[in-house]
C-alpha cells in the first residue's frame, strides 16, 4: 500500500514523513546515513579509500596517483593536484556510457574547490626539485553505487585518500642531473593537518530541513546546500546552487550541524587509519 | 587443402574476343540526333531540338521510339517479367521484396496464393500470420503485376510455378544480361533447375518433382540434398559467375553450352574459380554459340 | 559485418553441403578461393600490396617514420596498424559505422604481430639510437571491399606490403655536442629490409554446422554461429587464437580447428613466401621497367 | 638536402585531445617506477624450485576469491569479484529500451562496457576508453552472449558494465566471470553461467589465474615458442567454450594442452559462483520474508 | 570581531537591449567589471533536453580568454539553478530558456556581476518570473574585516571570497558560494551586510526599468 502511495504521490509521501520528523528510511530530518570508510584497498594506488553511506546506497572509491612532472612555469615550486570526479553507467540507470555529466564536471570542481580552500595538502611535499620536478596527484573518484549526497561522499573519499597517499623519495644527482627512485627510504606522507568535511543538506517545501539526502530525496528537494568544515570550526566551502531561498538562519543551523558531522567523521576516518597502521 | 594464390602480373588472361561492335555507342551529352522526327525514350533528353543521350550505352530504335539501353544499371520492371526477389519487409498486408529495383516492390497478401487452395479468402488470422508464410530473408520467384507511378514494382506468385524458393543458390548478376523471353524457367538436362530472372537475379536448384512442388513453395523439404544433385548445383553456379564476368548473354543454352564446356576440360568445379579457367570455359561456350546460330 | 539475409532452405543448402564437403562454388572445406596479389602498387610509400580474393579487396600500404622508442623496450622500433573501411565497401561502413571492424581487425593484427619472436625479428632492426630515435612503420589498410574473409586477406596483404617495405638507412654519427646526428643514407638501393620470417597470416575456421571451413563467403558467414581466428606463422606456431563471433564451441571441436588452422596457414605461407620470393625476382629483373598492373 | 629530409620527418604526437570535461593536469608526466633501479620487472624465476610461485600458490591452484551480490543499489544485478588483488565489479542494467534507435531485431541485444579505473594499474590509465579496454569489450561481449538467451528480451538490450579497480593480473577472465554473475544476479535468463580462468606457460609449467607479475610482459620472455597466456571462457553444463583468446607465440599441440587447463581452472571457479549465487538469493529471500511478515 | 571596512558598492551601471538579435539583452558593469548577457526565450529545445513540465534553462558562460573547462562549466551550473529559481518555468513546458554570458572584463566580483547581468537579461526578454534576484560578492581581508564588492587585488589579498544571491521578495539567500577560510561567525557578517548592500541593487534595477519604461512611453 505504501509502495502505492510513493508511486503516485511522492511528495506528498515524503511530506506525510518529514512533517513527523521522520523520514521513509526511518532517519530523523538531521541525521546522516552510515557510513563506512576503508583505506588503503587498492594496492596499484599511491592511496585510496572507499566510502560508503547507507550500507552501500552511495559508494565512492577514490584512489590517487602520483607521477612527476615539470611544474608550471609561473608556479616553479607548486605540485599538481588533480581531482575528478567520474560518474560511469555503472552507478546508476539515468546514466549511459559518454562523456562526463554536467554532475560530475561540478563535483569534479567541487572537489578541486575543497582541496584547494581547506588546504589540506602539504604544498612542500609535492615539491621535488623548483622549478624542475614536481609530483603531480591523479586524484581519481569513481563512483560505484548512487544513492544520493555524492558530494559528502566524493569530499569525504578523496580526502581519505589523500590522508592515506604517500610518495616514495626521489634523489636528483646534482652533476648529471638524472632522477631516481628512491625505495629505500620511507615514503612521505603528503597530507596536511587539515581535514575538511563536507555535510549536505536538502531543503523541502521552502520549511522542512532534511541532511544527507537519498536520490529521491534528492529529485523532491527544492534545494540543497553543502557546507564544508575544518577542525578548528571554521569554514572551507559554502555551497548552494539555487533553489528555494534560505533565511541566514537556517543556513546557520546547516553550519552548526556540519560542526557536529565533521567531528564524527574525522574521529572515524583517524580510527581507520590508526587501526591501518597497527 | 589448396591456396591458389598468385601474382597479378603471373595472371595471364585471353582477351575474350568480342564477336561483333556494337553499332551505335554513345555517352552522356553525346548529340544521337537532330531528326525531330523521333520519339524521346529512355536514356535520352531533349534540349533545343536535338536528342541528346544521359546513359552511356547502346542506342535502340524501335519504329520512332530512341532509346539508350545503358549497360549496367539497376532493374527496371516491366509488367510479365518474371523475377526472383528476396523478402527484405514484412509491413501491413504487403511485403516488401527486394528486386535490385530503385524501390523494393511490393507483394501484396492479395496477390498470392496461400497454403489451402488458389481461391481461399484471405481472412484476418492471415494478416497476422504473414511472417509465417514469408519472412525476412525469403527468396520467392514472382511476375510483375503492374509498376506503380513512382516506378515501384508490384509483384504476384498466383500460379504455381512462383512461390517461395527452397534449397538452392542465388547469383547475382546485371539485368543487361537477360533478355526477356518465352520462359525463364528452365529444366536443365543436367538435372538442375535454373530461373532466370529479369532483374539479374539467378536461382539454381536441384530439379525437384513437379507433382511435389504443387504447393507455392510453403511445404519445404530441408532433406540433404545428394552430392551428385550439389556438385551440378555448385557447376552452374560457377559457370554462370563466370558467364557474366565476360558480359555473356545468359539463356538457358549459352548455360547449358558454358556448362558442358566446362565439362568437357576436364576441370573440377573448384577449378572454376581460377580467372584462366573462366575465359577459356566461356569462349569455348561462345565459339559453340556462334557456329551454331 | 554486413546485413545479408538469407532464407532458412539457403542456410540448409550451405550447412549440408559443408557437411559434404562440396560448397556452394565447388571448393572443399578447407580450400581458399584465388587469390591475388600485387607487391609495390604505391610508389610513395615504402612498402605497399594489394590483395584480392574473390571478392574481397584491400589495400596495404606501409609508411617508416622516425619516432622517439617506447621507454620500456628502448631498443626497438614500433608496428602501427590503422584499418580504414571505405563507404564503398559497404553502405554500412559509411560515416562512423565500420569503425568497430576496422578497430578489431588492427587489435586482431596488432596481437599476431606481438609475438617475441616476431617483434624482435622485425622491430629490432628498426632502432636507431637506442632510447632516442628509432622507426615506426605506419601501417595503412584499407578495405575496399569485402566479400567474406577479411581478416585473413588483410593479414596476407600485410605480410606481403612489410616483406616489401624498403625503409632508407640511417648513419649516426656521434657529434661533439653528444647529441647523436643522424644522416640518410642518398644510394635509394641501400635500404633495410623488413624481416618477415616470423610474421604470421590469419586463417579463420568458420564453424557451420558440425564442420568447419576455412575462407568463408560473405552468405557462409552467416550460416556460422562461431569461428576461430588463429595467426600461424611458416613453422606452424600460433601467435594468435581468437574465438570471434557471438557463438560457443565445443572443445573438442577446437582441437580439431587447430590442427586444421595449422595446416592451411603452413600451406598458406609456403605459398606466399614463394610468391614473394618470385616478385623479387621479376623486380631485379625488369628493374625500372616493370609495369605494374596496378588498380585496373 | 639531407637537412631538409630529415625536417620534412615530423614526430607523430600521440597526444590525446585536451579532455575539456574534466580537470587538466600537466601535459607530460611520467610514473615513479620509471626511474626506478633496475628498471624494468623480474620476470625470472616466477616459480621456484619446490614448485610453488611467489605467492605460494602451486601451479594449478587459483587465488581465493571474494564474491558479494548486489553491490549496487541502481543497477538490476551487480556484484563484486575479488581474486585476492584483483578487483573487479560490474552492474547489469536492463532488459531496457535500447539506447539508439536500430532496425527492427526480434532478439535482444547485449552490450558491454569494459574499464580500467585509472588507478587500477602500475601505469596510470586515462579516463577515456582505450584501444585495449574497447578490444576487452568486444571480447567480453563475445564470451557473454552466448549464454544469454536473447530472444527472450526482443527490442530491449542489456547493458553490463564492468570496471577492474585493481589489476593484479587475469583481469579479463575476472571480468566475464564477474559479468556472468551480474547477469544471473539480474535475473536475466541464460542457457548457463560462463566461467572464465587464464593460464600462463612459462617454460615447462603451466600457471593458472596468473598474478600481474606472473603475466606476460612485451618482449620480455626468452624469445622462445611455447610461451604465452590465454584466457578461456566456458560454459561448464553445456560443455561450450564461448571465448579464447591468446598472447604469446605456441605450438597448437601446447595450445591445446593450455586450453585443457584453463577448462579445468573454470571446473574449479564454477562451484563457488553457484555457492555464492544461491547464497545471495537465501539472503535476499529472507528479506522478503521480513517484509512480509511486516506489512501484515 | 570584523567589522564592514568598505560598505560602498562600485558604482554600477546597466544597459539593456544592447543586441538587436536575442530575445533580451543587458551589459552589467560593477566598477570596471563588465559582463554582457544574451537571453533567448522560450525556444524550440533539443529532445534530450526537453522537460515534459517545465522549460529547460541553459547557460553558456563565455570567459574572455581561453576554451571554458570545469570551472566554467560550474559556473554555469550555478548561474543556471539560480536563474530556473527565480523564473516560471512552469508556463512554458517544452520549450528552453538560452542565456549567454560573455565575460567582458573582470575587475573583481565576475559572478554578482554575472547574475546580476542575467537579471536585466531576462527582464529585457519579458520572461515571466517569480521574483528579481541580484548578487553580492564579498571579501574578508588577512584582518578579518569585511569588504563589499572587492576588486581583483582584494579577492586575491583577502582570506575568503563569498558571493550570495538574494530573491526580491524575501531576501532569502538563493544562491550562495565561497572559497578560501572563514569562520561561521564572519559567514554571517559578510550575509548581512550583503543582504543590506542587495536593496540598493534592487533599487537600481527599478530605477533602470522606470527609465526605460519613460523613454519608451
Amino acid at each position: 500500500m505504501a509502495d502505492v502511495f510513493k508511486k503516485v504521490e511522492p511528495a506528498e509521501y515524503y511530506r506525510r514523513h518529514l512533517t513527523h520528523d521522520a523520514r521513509p528510511d526511518g532517519r530523523q530530518l538531521l541525521a546522516f546515513r552510515d557510513v563506512v570508510v576503508s583505506v588503503g584497498t587498492i594496492g596499484t594506488a599511491d592511496g585510496s579509500a572507499l566510502v560508503r553511506l547507507g550500507g552501500g546506497g552511495t559508494t565512492v572509491v577514490c584512489g590517487v596517483k602520483a607521477e612527476l612532472a615539470s611544474p608550471r612555469p609561473d608556479t616553479p615550486a607548486r605540485g599538481y593536484v588533480v581531482p575528478n570526479v567520474e560518474l560511469p553507467a555503472l552507478c546508476a540507470a539515468t546514466l549511459r556510457p559518454g562523456p562526463p555529466t554536467a554532475l560530475a564536471q561540478t563535483l569534479s570542481q567541487a572537489m578541486a574547490d575543497l582541496i584547494e580552500n581547506s588546504g589540506c595538502v602539504d604544498a612542500g611535499a609535492l615539491c621535488v626539485s623548483p622549478g624542475r620536478l614536481v609530483w603531480a596527484l591523479h586524484v581519481d573518484a569513481v563512483c560505484l553505487a548512487h544513492n544520493g549526497n555524492l558530494a559528502d561522499a566524493c569530499a569525504a573519499a578523496v580526502v581519505a585518500a589523500l590522508r592515506d597517499t604517500t610518495l616514495p623519495a626521489i634523489t636528483i644527482d646534482d652533476e648529471t642531473g638524472r632522477v631516481r627512485v628512491d625505495s629505500g627510504r620511507e615514503r612521505a606522507p603528503v597530507a596536511a593537518s587539515a581535514f575538511p568535511v563536507a555535510a549536505s543538506f536538502a531543503k523541502f517545501d521552502n520549511d522542512i530541513l532534511f541532511a544527507d539526502p537519498t536520490a529521491e530525496e534528492e529529485a523532491l528537494a527544492t534545494a540543497t546546500v553543502t557546507v564544508a568544515t575544518l577542525e578548528d570550526g571554521s569554514l572551507c566551502l559554502l555551497h548552494k546552487a539555487g533553489g528555494s531561498a534560505m533565511t541566514e538562519k537556517e543556513l546557520q543551523q546547516c553550519v552548526d550541524r556540519a560542526q557536529v558531522r565533521g567531528a564524527e567523521l574525522r574521529h572515524l576516518v583517524n580510527k581507520v587509519a590508526a587501526s591501518k597502521e597497527c | 587443402m589448396a591456396v591458389d594464390l598468385r601474382l597479378s602480373c603471373r595472371i595471364k588472361q585471353k582477351p575474350t574476343t568480342i564477336y561483333k561492335e556494337p553499332d551505335h555507342l554513345v555517352t552522356p551529352g553525346d548529340v544521337i540526333t537532330t531528326d525531330t522526327g523521333f520519339m524521346r525514350g529512355h536514356g535520352t533528353y531533349m534540349e533545343d531540338d536535338k536528342l541528346y543521350a544521359s546513359v552511356a550505352g547502346t542506342v535502340e530504335r524501335v519504329n520512332k521510339l530512341i532509346c539508350v539501353q545503358p549497360l549496367k544499371s539497376r532493374y527496371s520492371g516491366e509488367v510479365g517479367d518474371v523475377v526472383v526477389g528476396r523478402i527484405a519487409e514484412v509491413g501491413q498486408k504487403r511485403w516488401k521484396v527486394d528486386t535490385n529495383s530503385r524501390l523494393d516492390s511490393a507483394l501484396l497478401l492479395s496477390s498470392v496464393n496461400l497454403p489451402g487452395g488458389e481461391l481461399r479468402r484471405k481472412t484476418a488470422e492471415d494478416e497476422l500470420m504473414m511472417r509465417q508464410y514469408l519472412s525476412e530473408g525469403d527468396l520467392i520467384s514472382a511476375e510483375v503485376q503492374a509498376v506503380f507511378h513512382d516506378g515501384a514494382l508490384s509483384l504476384h506468385t498466383r500460379s504455381l510455378k512462383y512461390g517461395k524458393l527452397s534449397q538452392g543458390t542465388l547469383v547475382k548478376v546485371s539485368p543487361s544480361l537477360v533478355k526477356r523471353r518465352k520462359t525463364h524457367f528452365h529444366n536443365l538436362p543436367c538435372g538442375a533447375s535454373v530461373i532466370v530472372g529479369n532483374n539479374g537475379y539467378i536461382w539454381i536448384s536441384p530439379t525437384v518433382n513437379e507433382e511435389a512442388d504443387s504447393t507455392g513453395g510453403f511445404v519445404q523439404d530441408l532433406n540433404p540434398v545428394a552430392t551428385a544433385d550439389r556438385e551440378v548445383v555448385a557447376r552452374l553456379h560457377n559457370c554462370i559467375l563466370a558467364m557474366a564476368r565476360h558480359r555473356m548473354m545468359l539463356s538457358d543454352t549459352s548455360i547449358i553450352y558454358t556448362y558442358e564446356a566446362s565439362l568437357a576440360i576436364g576441370s573440377l568445379v573448384k577449378d572454376l574459380l581460377k580467372p584462366e579457367m573462366e575465359s577459356e570455359v566461356v569462349t569455348m561456350a561462345r565459339e559453340r554459340l556462334e557456329t551454331e546460330s | 559485418m554486413t546485413d545479408l539475409l538469407l532464407s532458412e532452405a539457403e542456410k540448409m543448402f550451405i550447412i549440408h553441403g559443408v557437411q559434404d564437403n562440396l560448397r556452394v562454388d565447388g571448393r572443399s572445406c578447407d580450400d581458399y578461393r584465388h587469390i591475388e596479389l600485387e607487391t609495390d602498387v604505391v610508389s610513395s610509400a615504402n612498402g605497399s600490396a594489394r590483395l584480392k580474393l574473390s571478392q574481397t579487396d584491400v589495400l596495404v600500404g606501409v609508411k617508416a617514420d622516425l619516432t622517439t622508442p617506447p621507454t620500456d623496450n628502448p631498443d626497438v622500433g614500433t608496428l602501427e596498424f590503422f584499418v580504414d573501411c571505405s563507404a564503398n565497401a559497404a553502405p554500412t561502413f559509411e560515416g562512423r559505422g565500420g569503425e568497430d571492424l576496422a578497430r578489431d581487425i588492427s587489435s586482431t593484427l596488432a596481437r599476431a604481430y606481438s609475438s617475441d619472436r616476431c617483434s624482435s625479428s622485425m622491430l629490432k632492426a628498426l632502432c636507431v639510437v637506442p632510447s632516442e630515435q628509432c622507426w615506426v612503420l605506419y601501417i595503412d589498410i584499407l578495405i575496399l571491399e569485402c566479400g567474406g574473409s577479411l581478416y585473413d586477406a588483410v593479414s596476407i596483404a600485410v605480410k606481403a606490403a612489410l616483406s616489401s617495405t624498403k625503409v632508407p638507412v640511417v648513419k649516426v654519427t656521434s657529434s661533439d655536442g653528444g647529441k647523436p646526428e643522424l644522416e640518410l643514407s642518398d644510394d635509394p638501393y641501400d635500404s633495410l629490409r623488413i624481416n618477415v620470417k616470423h610474421a604470421p597470416c590469419n586463417v579463420t575456421l568458420s564453424k557451420i554446422g558440425h564442420s568447419h571451413v576455412v575462407d568463408a563467403s560473405l552468405e557462409e558467414e552467416v550460416c556460422s554461429l562461431a569461428s576461430l581466428m588463429m595467426a600461424v606463422t611458416e613453422e606452424g606456431t600460433v601467435t594468435m587464437l581468437k574465438k570471434s563471433a557471438c557463438g560457443s564451441l565445443h572443445p573438442e571441436s577446437i582441437y580439431e580447428m587447430l590442427e586444421t588452422g595449422k595446416n592451411v596457414g603452413l600451406n598458406l605461407n609456403k605459398q606466399l613466401t614463394r610468391q614473394l620470393l618470385d616478385e623479387e625476382c621479376l623486380h631485379t629483373q625488369m628493374g625500372t621497367n616493370r609495369e605494374p598492373k596496378g588498380f585496373l | 638536402m639531407l637537412t631538409s629530409m630529415l625536417t620534412s620527418i615530423t614526430i607523430y604526437l600521440n597526444a590525446m585531445p585536451l579532455d575539456r570535461m574534466r580537470i587538466p593536469g600537466p601535459e607530460d608526466s611520467k610514473p615513479p617506477f620509471v626511474y626506478e633501479t633496475p628498471s624494468g620487472v623480474d620476470v625470472s624465476n616466477l616459480v621456484k624450485t619446490n614448485g610453488c610461485r611467489k605467492d605460494g600458490r602451486k601451479a594449478d591452484h587459483i587465488r581465493p576469491m571474494f564474491i558479494k551480490c548486489g553491490i549496487i543499489s541502481q543497477a538490476q544485478g551487480s556484484v563484486y569479484i575479488e581474486f585476492n588483488n584483483t578487483k573487479v565489479i560490474c552492474g547489469v542494467y536492463g532488459p531496457r529500451e535500447f539506447g539508439k534507435r536500430e532496425d527492427f531485431s526480434m532478439n535482444g541485444r547485449l552490450t558491454c562496457d569494459f574499464k580500467f579505473a585509472t588507478f587500477s594499474c602500475k601505469q596510470r590509465r586515462q579516463h577515456q576508453q582505450d584501444a585495449e579496454e574497447k578490444e576487452l569489450s568486444q571480447l567480453l561481449l563475445q564470451s557473454l552472449s552466448p549464454a544469454v538467451c536473447l530472444h527472450k528480451f526482443p527490442k530491449a538490450q542489456v547493458d553490463i558494465y564492468v570496471i577492474i579497480l585493481e589489476n593484479d593480473g587475469s583481469a579479463l577472465s575476472a571480468a566475464v566471470t564477474c559479468g556472468s554473475l551480474a547477469l544471473a544476479d539480474a535475473g536475466i535468463e541464460m542457457y548457463d553461467m560462463v566461467v572464465a580462468c587464464s593460464a600462463r606457460k612459462y617454460f615447462n609449467s603451466i600457471l593458472l589465474d596468473p598474478t600481474a607479475a606472473e603475466e606476460i610482459v612485451p618482449m620480455k620472455t626468452n624469445e622462445s615458442v611455447d610461451e604465452g597466456e590465454m584466457t578461456v571462457a566456458y560454459m561448464p553444463s553445456l560443455n561450450q567454450v564461448s571465448g579464447l583468446i591468446l598472447k604469446g607465440e605456441m605450438h597448437t599441440q601446447v595450445c591445446a594442452q593450455i586450453m585443457k587447463s584453463c577448462l579445468e581452472g573454470c571446473n574449479l571457479i564454477y562451484p563457488v559462483l553457484q555457492q555464492s549465487l544461491i547464497t545471495s538469493i537465501r539472503k535476499s529471500l529472507s528479506n522478503v520474508d521480513l517484509q512480509g511478515s511486516k506489512e501484515l | 570581531m570584523s567589522c564592514l571596512k568598505q560598505s560602498n558598492l562600485r558604482g554600477f551601471a546597466c544597459e539593456q537591449s544592447c543586441l538587436t538579435r536575442s530575445d533580451g539583452s543587458a551589459t552589467f558593469n560593477q566598477g570596471e567589471t563588465t559582463v554582457l548577457a544574451a537571453v533567448y526565450g522560450p525556444v524550440e529545445v533539443k529532445l534530450s533536453k526537453e522537460h515534459v513540465e517545465k522549460a529547460a534553462v541553459d547557460v553558456i558562460y563565455k570567459p574572455k580568454v581561453g576554451i571554458p573547462g570545469c570551472k566554467e562549466k560550474a559556473t554555469e551550473q550555478l548561474i543556471k539553478s539560480t536563474c530556473e529559481t527565480v523564473l516560471l518555468v512552469a508556463l512554458h513546458p517544452r520549450t528552453a530558456v538560452v542565456i549567454v554570458l560573455q565575460e567582458m572584463q573582470n575587475t573583481g566580483s565576475l559572478l554578482s556581476c554575472c547574475i546580476n547581468a542575467c537579471c536585466q537579461a531576462l527582464m529585457d526578454a519579458g520572461i515571466n518570473m517569480r521574483c528579481l534576484v541580484c548578487a553580492v560578492t564579498t571579501t574578508v581581508d588577512q584582518e578579518g574585516h569585511i569588504i563589499l564588492d572587492p576588486t581583483s587585488k582584494q579577492e586575491e589579498d583577502g582570506k575568503a571570497v563569498l558571493t550570495f544571491a538574494f530573491d526580491s521578495k524575501t531576501n532569502g539567500v538563493i544562491m550562495t558560494t565561497t572559497s578560501g577560510i572563514y569562520s561561521s561567525q564572519e559567514y554571517q557578517e559578510c550575509l548581512l551586510s550583503a543582504q543590506h548592500a542587495s536593496a540598493k541593487i534592487f533599487e537600481f534595477y527599478r530605477d533602470s526599468i522606470l527609465k526605460k519604461l519613460s523613454r519608451v512611453s
